[in-house]
């Protein structure tokens, strides 16, 4: 069971988990993702390809599902403007196996970082904007994964 | 023959060229990615500077990433955008 | 910020995720064991020794904490009979990198099957029960971290 | 100079012994939790079957993990219990 969303408003992380440990399968692991109130960070834009994003999204959940023996994957990233301390993003794996549950919750992780298509922009306190640049640890996080 | 294609830029690519898509008319010579990108540069100079950098720019035939050499064929939209950074 | 319960009655996960996203650190990883329903289970009993349980979930919690640069972790263990779907454990970590909080995470789950002081006895729906014996597997795990 | 020592047990250790803790007084020639399991096994055949193979039990001395070869010293209890099964 693959759920994706691409999110406005907020979500419920503790129900996205609870759906998933409804399922049964034992081991549910799972990633939030928040804005990081780092020196003088007001907020991040989260630009993305509308037409691209759940279709990226779904193709990791698929490959994760694939690579692991999952019950259930669900995958939520926001879009828009998020303050420091909103959840950016959600990762939720459920599977018999801790490890596998664990592991797979990772690489979807680390293949968001490098795969799927949203920008991030920097709102500074000021109000001065920049965007993130991409970072050599996410691109050799993904890479660690064999396909 | 001409070929027409959408284009979609996103991030700083779409700022910088002021602009988020746009249609273009491509001559037959026009094959892959890296041609089209080289035939924009080629017409104007606002690509020529948010395209000096290739290594700083990826993109997505029909929404699946593809690199230069990419043959257009009969894609319907091109996207130019920035190393993605969600997540 | 170190957190550690031991309780009879259920707990929330989503609210001691939430707990704990809101120290800051921007990555909050969790994982949730349940008692799966394998066969004829009915129900786990989980035992434990009082005198040490939170003393060896504190000593778990406080290697991660040395060896990953974490805001907060939480461990909740449950005891007594717990039914096929119930929640059994949470492990949840924050960190400011999203590699830290996971591999924290994972690192607690596999020193709690090893070197905290519970007992699961499985109750068959025939009524039959017998002690769960430990995994080479989960020694194994346990072992793959280096001190 | 005889010495006294609280043990608990748990799991099956618990279950086979009967019982889930007892006060035991060791004579001085007991020094490590390896001779205090030999002592119980030589007073009573119920410890010589529960404790028949010493690779499946585990210890505790004052609530540490420790191995047969630790030493009693001054420690007020001693656990035995088979290998943890949490998580």
């Amino acid at each position: 069971m693959i759920k994706i969303l691409v999110l406005d408003d907020d979500f419920d992380a503790g129900a996205e988990i609870a759906n998933l440990s409804a399922l049964g399968g034992g081991a549910v692991a799972s990633f939030v993702g928040q804005v990081r109130g780092d020196g003088q960070l007001d907020a991040l834009e989260l630009e993305h390809y509308p037409a691209m994003t759940e279709k990226a999204l779904r193709e990791i959940a698929e490959k994760a599902d694939k690579q692991w023996p999952l019950h259930g994957v669900t995958i939520i990233h926001r879009v828009g403007r998020l303050k420091v301390g909103e959840q950016i993003v959600l990762a939720c794996t459920c599977s018999d196996h801790r490890q596998a549950a664990i592991e797979a919750c990772s690489f979807i992780m680390d293949q968001l970082k490098t795969v799927a298509p949203f920008w991030k922009k920097e709102i500074k306190q000021d109000g001065s904007e920049s965007w993130v640049e991409e970072r050599q640890s996410d691109i050799d996080a993904a890479k660690s994964w064999k396909d | 023959m001409t070929y027409q294609i959408d284009i979609v830029y996103f991030s700083w690519v779409k700022e910088r060229l002021g602009r988020d898509q746009e249609t273009i008319i491509c001559p037959a010579s026009v094959e892959t990615v890296g041609d089209l990108v080289a035939h924009l540069k080629a017409v104007d100079s606002i690509y020529q500077q948010v395209f000096s950098d290739l290594k700083k720019l990826r993109f997505a035939l029909d929404q699946d990433f593809v690199g230069l050499e990419a043959s257009l064929g009969d894609s319907r939209e091109l996207a130019i955008f920035p190393p993605v950074t969600g997540g």
